[in-house]
C-alpha cells in the first residue's frame, strides 16, 4: 500500500515523503574509517525482498525515518524514528 | 486576503509573537511536565478555546501569542534541559477556514478527516505550501508558513470559487 | 431541416437540438451523444482506420469504441479523438472527423490499402532504409496520428477532491448496486463510481425481475436506499488506475473535457464492478460500416431510440443472441437472419433460448446453426452478408445493412490490475478473471465471471458484505437481492470465421491499428509468438480504446493460428490509464503559474511595485534588477552596482536560508556539520563557513554567527534553504537524536535587508533607533550585534559580499517594508541580484555556479581549512587520489589579455599547445564598470599558474578572445573599503 | 555493409513485394528456434539492447563463433523496449561525450548495417535552459562538445523561435524559457527495431538467443568462472557477460560482491496519436519537478517522461504523483497539448550508478565482465556499447573509448558525474 505509517502523524500517502538513501550492508570493520566510509557511501547490496532506506516526512512533520521495505512488491515493513549515535 | 461566501470562508487572523519549542527528542520525559500537549498531535487551549500549544511535530510545539503563563512553560522546560525554545514570529501566518464547504476546501489537498484521525492537529502541505492544520468549532484553523501565502491564498480561491459553482 | 420523427428512450428527452458534423448540420435530441444521433441521421461512415485508411462506422456503444473518434469544436480550441459513443451533444457543437484527406468521403491515402499485404507486421522495418528514415519520416508523420494537432488549450479549473472510504465499487450495474447495498448496510462508508451517466449497468436494457419487482423498479429503490445511507455516488467516473491502494478516478460528465474532477479515493477495501466487455468475431471485412456489437445495437435502441440498421443479421455463438433479436425486432427492425456457430443441439430443448428461437423463425428469421459469416459485402456500408455453413457446404448471400456479433464477454479486468496480478482462463467465459481476490479486492459479477443477473446480484451482496467486514464494519449487509434476467449464454469459443489465406488480410481484428489475422500470421511466421512480442510487433490492442474490442480476441486468434489454448497464450499486460485522460486533467491546479509554488519575500510587494523586475531562484521570486535603472539587466546592473560602490544600495536578502541551531550540543554539531569549526566562535561573532556533501565535494557556503553559547544562526543559500534544512535534520536524528541539539528554520522569520558602500553606515545611524549609534559604530568585521528597532526585533551583523562596508539587518517581515524604505530616504538604492553578481565576480567571491556539486574544498582555495583537521562530515572521502591531481581545478580570476574583449561564463579554456582540450571553463563573468573591462572567475587546471595565457574558446557564441590568468580577487585586494 | 548472410531474408521492398505473393510462410524468424548447446565462448546474460549489441559485435567483429544470448523472458522485453527512445551525444565530460559521439555515429549507420529500419530520425535534442544559470551551465556543455567536434548550437530566444515554432518560447510561464542548447544530429530511435534488428543480424551470424532461460548462478574455479546455472541447466561458458540492467544489483549480490548502484523505477507514458505537433525532443529542468523530456513519436503519440519515482523498487509500477510531475512539465512547455489525452503509462527499472555514469569492467572473476549502471541514459548507448564491450570480451582489455567506466573509479575519485549530484541517485 503505498502509505507510509509516520510515527508521528500516522498513515499518510507515498508522495508526501522524501527517500534520500539505501543503507549499504553492514560495512565492514576495518580499521580504516575511510574505507567504511566509501562503502557506506557508495555501495549497496542488493536484497529483492529487503530494502532498508533513510526518509523524511517532508509534507508532513519533517521527521527523519528509517524505512524497512520490500522493493519487489512495495510493501512497507517497518518504519521507526531514524536515531543513532554520535559519529 | 479574506475572501468570503456563504458556503467558505479564508480569514486570515491577526497575532503577536510566535514561539517554536524543540525538544531534544521524542518521546522523552518532558513530555510528563503539566500542562505539556505530549501525545503526537495534541493541542492544548485556553479558556477561550484557542490553542496555545499545537505539537505538530515530534517533540516541536507552536506556541502562538505565548502568554506570561506559556513562556513560563516554555522557560521551565528549557531549563529542565528538555529542548530549546525559538521565537519564529513571521515564520507562520493564522487563518480560519470556516463554513459548511471547509472541510471539502481542504479535501482539494488532503484528506482531512484521515489526517486528523485521532489528533487535534497535524502538519500538511497545502496546494504546496507547508502548515499546520488544527480543527475549531467552526473548521479549521491553519498556520501556514509566511512566504507561500500569496499562492496558497490564490490557488485556494481558484478552488473555492469552483465549489461555490458546484 | 425537417424535423425527424421523435425517439424515445430512456437517455433521450424531448428537445430538439442541433450539431454540425464536418460542415453539415443534423437534428438530435437531448441526451443524445454524437454516435446516437448520427446513427439516427442515416450517418455510418464515421472514421478512417489508421493504416489503410479504410472506412469505419460504429463498433460499439461506449469506450470500447475504436472507429468513431472524432475532433470536437474549432482551432484553437479543439479537443481531439473524442469518442462518438461518449459525447453528449449540445446544442451547436461542431464535430469533424479525422485523418481523412480532403473529406471523409473521399481519401487520397485511401489508395494505401490497395497496398493491402505489402503493410503487413514489421512492414515500417524492411524498408525506408535507404537512403535514410529521415527521408520518408516527414510523410510518414503527416500520414499518421489521429486527430487534429491542438493549436491552444484554455480547458478551465479541475477539480480535485480526496475521499476516504471503508469500501469503493466500481460499476454500478446490479453486481455493483448490490455490493454497495451489502456494504452500506453493514455500515460502511460506500463510494460507488460508475463511468456510465446515470446507474444501472445491465439493468437498463436487460430486464428482468429482482426481488419480485422489475429491475427498474428495484434500481429506483436500491439507489433511494444507498444515499439514505450515505453511500456517494460518482457517475461519469471512471477508474483509472491504482495508485497502490489509492484510487484515481476521473469525472468527465458529456465525454467530453471541461468539467473535470480528479477523485483520489483510498478505501479500505474494494468491490471491482465494472462489467465485462462484449467481445466481436473476426470474419472477411468485418470492419465496414453497418458491423457493430449486438450490444452496441441494444443499448441504442433503449436509451435512444435509435436504430443501428434496417435489415439486420446477427452473428454469435451464445443464447442470449435470440433474446436480443427479439428485442431488437421489437424495436422496429428487420432481422433477417440469425447466424449461429454452434450446432443445432446447442439450444437446450425447453430452454428459453430454444422457445425464443422457436417463435423468431416462426416470425420468419432465418436461425442458422453451425453457420458463420464469412464475409461482409459493400465498400461504404454493409450490403450483404456472406454465410456458409462451418462443416462444409457452399457459402450463400443474405441481404442486410447490418451486422451485430457477439462473440462473448471478457470481464473488465484492467481496472484493478495494473499490479500485474494474474489471471486466470475462465472456459464458460472463454476468457479471463482475476485469478486471485486479495483480501481488499475482489471481482463481482460479470468482472468476476457471472453473466446473469441473480448470480451477478448474490456475487454482487457477497462481495460487498466481505469488504464490509475487512473494512471492519460491524453491521449486518441483509439478505442477497434474488434476480432472474437472461439465462446463462451458454457460448462455446469462436473467435474467427475460416478464411482463405488471401482474405485474412481482411480479417480486422484490432480495427483502430488495422492488425489482420494475417498480420498475426506474419508476426508468428518471423518468430514473434509471445502475446506481448505480437502486441508489440503487430500494434495489436495499444489503441485509444485500451485493447477493450481487441485485446482478448487478439489472443483468441492467436492461439487458433498458433493451435494453443487461449489460457497457454494469455493476453497482454494492460497499462494505465484505464481510460485516456487528459493532461489537463492530470495536472490538476498545477498548471500556468500554479506550475509550482512561488514563495515570496515580505518586500515583495514593494519590488513589484517599484519596477523591480523578478526571477524565480528555486521557488523563490527575487528582483533581478528595477527597471528605473536601466532597459535590460545588462544596463541596469551596471547602474546599480556603480551606485553601491560610489554611494551606497540595499538589496533584499530574506530568500537567504536561516537555520536556527540551538542546545547544549549546537557547537559540536555544527563542528560536524562544517568544514572549519563553529566552536571555536565566540559570541556575537560571525563566519563564512563551508560544508561538504558527504563524498567530499562541496554543498553550500555562508555565514554562520553565534547568537549564544548554545545558540547559532546557520544561512544557506537561497536556493538551498529547504535542502539544507533536510540536510541538518538528517544528521541531527541519524548521529544526535537524545543530545543537545535542535534545528530550526527561521527563514521566513528574519527579512534581511543587506545595505552596502560607503555611505552605508551614516544611512543606518540616520534610521535605526537611537540605541543603535554605539554598537553600530563599535562593530568590527563579521561582528553582529542584537537590539530592537520601532519596536521589533533588529540585528545587524556587519558583513559583506560585495568588498564594500556593508551590514546585514534581520528584522522581522512585518517591519521590513518600513525600514527598507526608511533605507531608501536616507539614499541608499536598490539593487537587485545582477548587480550582487558583479559585485562579487569584482571581488572574487564564490557566485554559486562554482559550488556545481564537482568541486572539493581544495578546489575551490580552501586547502588550509581541510588542514584545520576538523574531522566534518564529507573530511573522510577527500583523501581519495583523484583530488589531488594536477588536472584537478582550482578557482582563478581572468581578465581578457586586450583589456576590453568580453568572455562569457561558459566559455571553455585551452592552451595554444592544446586548442581543443579544455583546461578548464568560465564559471561566471561581468562587465565590471569599476575596472570598465569584463573579468571572470574560472576553475581551471592546477597546473595552468597564474599569469598564464589561454583562449576562453566559445564557438557557440562565435567568440576566442585571450584571457590570462589572475587571482580571483579583482578589486581591492587588501579588502581595506569594508575594514574601513 | 549488411552484415547478414545468406540465410536470413533481405528487407527490402522488393522482398516485401516478394512476399506480398508468397504469403506468410516467405518470412523466417528472426532469432527464435535455436536450442541451448552444453557449452559457449561466451555466454551473455541478458537479451536487451547491450547484451545483443554485444554479442553482434563479437560475432561480427571478433570473430568469436560460439556465443549464446540467455533472456530470462523475451528478446528486448526490459529497459530497450521502455524507454522514451531518446539519442544524443550532448554530455559535458569527454569521457562521456566522446563515448556517446562514437554511440550517435553508429545510429547513423544502424539501419544499413542491420538491413533494419530502426528509424533513426535525427530530428533534433533540446535542452532547455529556464534560467541564466542553467544556460550557462549548456553553454560550458555545448563549448565542451564543439571543441570535441560534436555538434552543438546555443540557442537564444530569437533562434529558439525560429527552430521550434511550437515550443511558443517567448511565452509568459511560471519560469520563463530562456535559451536552450541544441544538438541536430540528436533524435529518436525506434526502440523495439533495435533489439529486434540486433537480435535477427546476432542470430544470423550463429549467435543462440535462448529466451524464457534465466540465469540462477555462476559456477567458479578459484579466479575464473566456468559456465552459469540455468532454469534450461548448466551452460559452460568461458567468458560470462551480464548486460541485466535493472538486476544488475541482485547480480553483485549473487556473486557477493556489493556494486555503486540501486535500482530505481523510471515511468514513461504516451498520448494518443494526433497529427504532428512537436517535431524536435524536448527536455527540461524545473526546480520543483525535476526534469521532462517531451517528443512526438511517428505514430503520433506525445512520448513523454521525468525523473525517477524516488525510491529503489522492482515492481515496475509507477507512482501517480511522479506521473502528474511529468505531465505538468509537458503543459508548462506546451499549454496547447492540455486537451490530448494520456493512453499509457508504464515503468522500467533502472541501475542507478551512484555518479550516473556506466560500468563497464569485470566483476569479481577474471573471466566474468558486467555492462551495467546505464542508469535511464542506456538505450542511446547500445551502439557504442556493444562495439566496445565485445571488443573488451573479447580481448580482454578495455578499449579507451570505455576505460573510464570502469568499477574502481568510485574508490579513487575519477567520478564522472554529470549533474555533480554525488552518490546520491534521486536528489533532486
Amino acid at each position: 500500500m503505498r502509505q507510509l505509517p509516520c510515527p508521528f502523524c500516522g498513515a499518510r500517502e507515498l508522495r508526501e515523503f522524501v527517500f534520500h538513501k539505501t543503507l549499504p550492508a553492514a560495512a565492514s570493520a576495518t580499521a580504516d574509517a575511510s574505507a567504511d566510509e566509501f562503502a557506506r557511501t557508495y555501495l549497496r547490496v542488493a536484497d529483492p525482498q529487503l530494502s532498508v532506506e533513510h526518509w523524511q516526512h517532508v509534507h508532513g512533520c519533517r521527521a527523519w525515518l528509517l524505512v524497512r521495505r520490500n522493493p519487489s512488491t512495495g510493501a512497507v515493513l517497518a518504519v521507526q524514528m531514524l536515531s543513532g549515535t554520535a559519529p | 486576503m479574506q475572501t468570503q461566501s456563504s458556503r467558505c470562508s479564508i480569514d486570515r487572523q491577526a497575532h503577536g509573537r510566535v514561539l517554536e519549542f524543540a525538544a531534544f527528542s521524542w518521546p522523552q520525559p518532558g513530555d510528563a511536565m503539566v500542562g505539556w500537549p505530549s501525545v503526537a498531535g495534541a493541542v492544548r487551549r485556553d479558556a477561550l478555546n484557542r490553542a496555545i500549544l499545537l505539537h505538530f511535530a515530534p517533540g516541536r510545539v507552536l506556541a502562538p501569542d505565548p502568554s506570561a503563563a506559556t513562556e513560563a512553560l516554555l522557560d521551565a522546560a528549557a531549563a529542565q534541559g528538555v529542548g530549546s525554545g525559538i521565537d519564529v514570529t513571521g515564520k507562520w501566518e493564522h487563518y480560519i477556514i470556516a463554513g459548511p464547504d471547509a472541510a471539502r476546501l481542504l479535501a482539494c489537498a488532503i484528506e482531512p478527516g484521515a489526517v486528523l484521525e485521532n489528533r487535534e492537529c497535524a502538519a500538511v502541505t497545502l496546494f504546496d505550501c507547508p502548515a499546520v492544520i488544527a480543527r475549531t468549532h467552526a473548521g479549521f484553523e491553519l498556520w501556514l508558513q509566511s512566504s507561500y501565502s500569496a499562492d496558497f491564498l490564490a490557488t485556494a480561491e481558484r478552488f473555492r470559487a469552483a465549489l461555490q459553482r458546484t | 431541416m425537417s424535423t425527424p420523427p421523435l425517439r424515445r428512450g430512456t437517455r433521450i428527452g424531448t428537445q430538439w437540438l442541433s450539431f454540425r458534423f464536418d460542415g453539415r448540420s443534423y437534428p438530435a435530441q437531448a441526451g443524445d451523444t454524437a454516435a446516437s444521433a448520427l446513427l439516427a441521421n442515416g450517418v455510418r461512415l464515421m472514421g478512417r482506420s489508421v493504416k489503410y485508411r479504410r472506412r469505419r462506422g460504429l463498433l460499439g456503444a461506449g469506450p470500447e469504441e475504436p472507429n468513431a473518434l472524432f475532433n470536437v469544436g474549432e482551432q484553437p480550441q479543439l479537443i481531439p479523438n473524442v469518442q462518438a459513443t461518449l459525447l453528449l451533444l449540445r446544442e451547436g457543437m461542431s464535430l469533424a472527423s479525422q485523418n481523412r484527406w480532403p473529406s471523409l468521403r473521399v481519401d487520397l491515402a485511401s489508395l494505401l490499402q490497395a497496398g493491402g499485404g505489402l503493410f503487413s507486421a514489421g512492414f515500417y522495418y524492411k524498408t525506408f532504409i535507404w537512403p535514410s528514415w529521415r527521408t520518408y519520416e516527414s510523410l510518414i508523420r503527416r500520414l499518421a496520428g489521429l486527430g487534429a494537432a491542438p493549436l491552444d488549450c484554455a480547458l478551465p479549473h479541475v477539480a480535485i477532491e480526496h475521499l476516504a472510504c471503508d469500501v469503493l465499487v466500481t460499476g454500478a450495474g446490479p453486481a455493483g448496486l448490490a455490493a454497495a447495498r451489502a456494504a452500506a448496510r453493514a455500515g460502511a462508508r460506500v463510494v460507488i463510481c460508475e463511468s456510465e451517466p446515470v446507474c444501472g449497468g445491465e439493468l437498463e436494457f436487460e430486464g428482468g425481475h429482482i426481488d419480485g419487482q422489475t429491475a427498474a423498479a428495484w434500481l429506483v429503490r436500491t439507489l433511494a436506499e444507498l444515499e439514505s445511507l450515505g453511500a456517494r455516488i460518482l457517475t461519469s467516473t471512471t477508474v483509472i488506475t491504482d495508485n497502490g491502494g489509492e484510487f484515481i478516478a476521473h469525472a468527465e460528465p458529456g465525454g467530453l473535457p471541461g468539467h473535470n474532477t480528479m477523485y483520489r479515493i483510498r478505501p479500505r477495501a474494494m468491490v471491482l464492478a465494472a462489467g465485462a466487455l462484449e467481445r466481436p468475431i473476426v470474419f472477411c471485412n468485418n470492419d465496414r460500416p453497418g458491423v457493430m456489437l449486438l450490444g452496441a445495437a441494444e443499448r441504442y435502441l433503449t436509451r435512444y431510440g435509435t436504430q443501428v440498421g434496417r435489415e439486420l443479421v446477427l452473428f454469435a455463438n451464445h443464447d442470449r443472441v435470440y433474446a436480443s433479436a427479439q428485442r431488437l425486432a421489437a424495436g422496429g427492425m428487420a432481422v433477417r437472419a440469425i447466424v449461429d456457430t454452434r450446432g443445432a443441439d446447442a439450444l437446450m430443448t425447453g430452454s428459453a433460448a430454444h422457445v425464443l428461437r422457436d417463435s423468431l423463425v416462426a416470425a420468419g428469421v432465418e436461425c442458422l446453426a453451425a453457420h458463420a459469416v464469412i464475409s461482409a459485402n459493400g465498400g461504404s456500408g454493409v450490403r450483404a452478408v456472406r454465410v456458409a455453413p462451418l462443416h462444409g457446404g457452399p457459402p450463400r448471400k443474405i441481404r442486410c445493412d447490418t451486422i451485430l456479433v457477439s462473440g462473448g464477454w471478457s470481464p473488465a479486468l484492467h481496472g484493478g490490475f495494473h499490479g500485474g496480478a494474474a489471471r486466470a482462463y475462465a472456459p464458460p467465459l472463454d476468457s479471463f478473471v482475476a485469478a486471485t481476490s486479495t483480501e481488499t479486492r475482489r471481482h463481482a459479477g460479470s468482472a468476476n465471471g457471472c453473466l446473469e443477473l441473480g448470480a451477478a446480484l448474490a456475487d454482487g451482496h457477497a462481495a460487498g458484505a466481505r469488504a464490509a467486514a475487512d473494512a471492519k464494519a460491524t453491521g449486518h449487509a441483509g439478505v442477497a437481492p434474488q434476480g432472474n434476467g437472461d439465462p446463462s449464454p451458454r457460448l462455446q469459443a469462436f473467435a474467427r470465421s475460416p478464411a482463405a489465406p488471401a482474405a485474412e488480410r481482411r480479417q480486422f481484428i484490432d480495427l483502430q491499428n488495422d492488425v489482420t489475422v494475417a498480420d498475426l500470421r506474419v508476426a508468428l511466421a518471423e518468430g514473434f509468438s509471445d502475446i506481448e512480442h505480437v502486441k508489440r510487433y503487430t500494434t495489436l490492442g495499444i489503441g485509444t480504446e485500451q485493447g477493450r474490442s481487441s485485446a482478448v480476441l487478439g489472443a483468441a486468434v492467436l492461439a487458433e493460428l498458433k493451435g494453443e489454448s487461449l489460457a497457454a497464450v494469455g493476453v497482454s499486460r494492460s497499462r494505465p490509464p484505464y481510460q485516456p485522460v487528459t493532461l489537463r486533467s492530470i495536472a490538476g491546479f498545477h498548471v500556468g503559474d500554479a506550475v509550482m509554488v512561488s514563495r515570496r519575500t515580505p518586500l515583495n510587494d514593494w519590488h513589484v511595485a517599484h519596477g523591480g523586475m523578478l526571477e524565480p531562484m528555486g521557488l523563490w521570486m527575487r528582483p533581478r534588477y528595477y527597471s528605473a535603472n536601466g532597459a535590460n539587466p545588462f544596463d541596469a546592473a551596471i547602474a546599480e552596482a556603480r551606485q553601491v560602490r560610489t554611494a551606497g544600495g540595499i538589496v533584499d536578502g530574506s530568500t537567504l536560508g536561516k537555520l536556527e541551531v540551538a542546545g547544549p550540543d549546537a557547537a559540536a554539531f555544527l563542528d560536524f556539520i562544517y568544514l572549519s569549526k563553529a566552536s571555536t566562535m565566540r559570541v556575537g561573532r560571525s563566519k563564512y563557513m563551508v560544508n561538504l556533501r558527504e563524498d567530499g565535494m562541496v554543498l553550500d557556503d555562508g555565514l554562520v554567527l553565534r547568537l549564544a553559547d548554545d545558540r547559532f544562526l546557520a544561512t544557506t543559500g537561497s536556493g538551498h534553504g529547504t535542502h539544507m534544512l533536510s540536510h541538518f535534520e538528517h544528521y541531527r536524528a541519524l548521529h544526535w537524536s537524545g543530545r543537545g541539539v535542535t534545528v530550526t528554520d527561521v527563514t521566513e522569520a528574519w527579512a534581511v535587508i543587506v545595505a552596502a558602500g560607503p555611505r552605508c553606515r551614516d544611512a543606518l545611524l540616520q534610521v535605526l533607533d537611537t540605541a543603535w549609534q554605539a554598537p553600530i559604530g563599535r562593530l568590527g568585521h563579521m561582528d553582529f550585534a542584537d537590539g530592537s528597532h520601532a519596536g521589533q526585533a533588529l540585528r545587524v551583523l556587519r558583513a559583506s559580499f560585495s568588498g564594500e562596508l556593508a551590514f546585514e539587518l534581520h528584522c522581522r517581515p512585518a517591519g521590513a517594508v518600513a525600514l527598507w524604505e526608511a533605507l531608501l530616504a536616507a539614499g541608499l538604492a536598490a539593487y537587485g541580484l545582477e548587480a550582487v553578481d558583479i559585485l562579487r565576480v569584482e571581488k572574487g567571491y564564490l557566485t554559486g555556479s562554482e559550488l556545481n556539486g564537482q568541486t572539493t574544498p581544495f578546489d575551490l582555495g580552501m586547502a588550509a581549512l581541510v588542514k584545520q583537521g576538523n574531522d566534518c562530515l564529507g573530511r573522510a572521502l577527500l583523501d581519495r587520489p583523484a583530488f589531488h591531481e594536477a588536472t584537478r581545478p582550482r578557482l582563478v580570476g581572468l581578465r581578457a589579455c586586450d583589456g576590453r574583449s568580453r568572455f562569457l561564463a561558459g566559455a571553455q579554456l585551452t592552451t595554444a599547445a592544446a586548442p581543443d582540450r579544455p583546461q578548464g571553463f568560465v564559471t561566471s563573468s561581468v562587465y565590471s564598470p569599476t575596472l570598465d573591462q569584463w573579468l571572470g572567475l574560472a576553475l581551471l587546471a592546477r597546473n595552468q599558474a597564474e599569469g598564464t595565457q589561454l583562449m576562453a574558446r566559445d564557438p557557440l557564441r562565435g567568440s576566442d578572445v585571450a584571457v590570462h590568468v589572475v587571482a580571483p580577487v579583482h578589486f581591492d585586494p587588501a579588502s581595506e573599503r569594508m575594514k574601513g | 555493409m549488411s552484415a547478414l548472410p545468406a540465410s536470413a531474408r533481405h528487407y527490402s521492398a522488393w522482398s516485401l513485394l516478394r512476399a506480398r505473393f508468397a504469403g506468410s510462410g516467405y518470412w523466417r524468424p528472426l532469432w527464435a528456434g535455436r536450442k541451448l548447446k552444453p557449452a559457449y565462448d561466451v555466454v551473455i546474460v541478458g537479451a536487451g539492447g547491450h547484451g545483443l549489441a554485444s554479442a553482434f559485435h563479437l560475432a561480427r567483429d571478433q570473430g568469436m563463433r560460439r556465443i549464446a544470448v540467455l533472456e530470462k523472458r523475451l528478446v528486448g522485453y526490459g529497459n530497450v523496449g521502455r524507454n522514451t527512445t531518446i539519442v544524443r551525444s550532448n554530455y559535458l565530460l569527454p569521457e562521456n561525450h566522446y563515448f556517446y559521439e562514437d554511440s550517435l555515429r553508429r545510429w547513423e549507420t544502424l539501419s544499413h548495417d542491420l538491413n533494419y529500419n530502426v528509424m533513426y530520425s535525427p530530428r533534433g535534442v533540446v535542452d532547455l535552459a529556464l534560467t541564466d544559470d542553467s544556460m550557462l551551465a549548456l553553454a560550458r556543455r555545448g563549448n565542451a562538445m564543439r571543441l570535441a567536434g560534436i555538434d552543438a548550437e546555443l540557442l537564444d530566444l530569437a533562434a529558439l523561435e525560429r527552430f521550434a515554432p511550437e515550443l511558443e518560447a517567448r511565452r509568459k510561464r511560471r519560469f520563463p524559457i530562456v535559451g536552450a542548447l541544441l544538438q541536430r544530429r540528436g533524435g529518436t530511435v525506434r526502440h523495439d527495431a533495435v533489439a529486434w534488428g540486433y537480435a535477427r543480424a546476432a542470430s544470423a551470424l550463429g549467435v543462440d538467443i535462448i529466451e524464457d532461460c534465466e540465469v540462477t548462478g555462476v559456477r567458479t574455479a578459484g579466479n575464473a568462472a566456468t559456465g552459469v546455472e540455468s532454469t534450461r541447466g548448466y551452460v559452460q561458458a568461458d567468458r560470462v557477460v551480464f548486460a541485466t540492467a535493472g538486476h544488475t544489483g541482485m547480480i553483485g549480490a549473487m556473486l557477493g560482491t556489493p556494486l555503486p548502484i540501486e535500482t530505481h523505477l523510471l515511468q514513461a507514458m504516451v498520448s494518443e496519436p494526433i497529427k504532428p505537433l512537436i517535431n524536435s525532443v524536448y527536455v527540461y529542468v524545473s526546480p520543483g519537478h525535476g526534469e521532462t523530456y517531451i517528443c512526438q513519436s511517428d505514430r503520433g503519440g506525445l512520448v513523454m517522461g521525468g525523473h525517477l519515482d524516488g525510491f529503489p523498487s522492482y515492481t515496475r509500477e509507477g507512482v501517480w504523483h511522479r506521473l502528474e510531475d511529468v505531465v505538468q512539465g509537458a503543459l508548462e512547455l506546451f499549454p496547447r497539448i492540455g486537451g490530448v489525452k494520456i493512453l499509457r503509462q508504464w515503468a522500467g527499472t533502472n541501475d542507478m550508478t551512484m555518479d550516473g555514469s556506466p560500468i563497464m569492467d569485470r566483476l569479481r572473476y577474471d573471466n566474468v565482465f558486467v555492462n551495467a549502471g546505464w542508469c535511464y541514459g542506456g538505450f542511446k548507448a547500445i551502439p557504442a556499447s556493444g562495439a566496445a564491450f565485445a571488443k573488451f570480451v573479447a580481448s580482454g582489455t578495455a578499449p579507451d573509448l570505455i576505460r573510464a567506466y570502469r568499477l574502481s573509479r568510485f574508490a579513487s575519485g575519477h567520478l564522472l558525474d554529470e549533474p555533480g549530484q554525488g552518490p546520491f541517485p534521486v536528489r533532486l
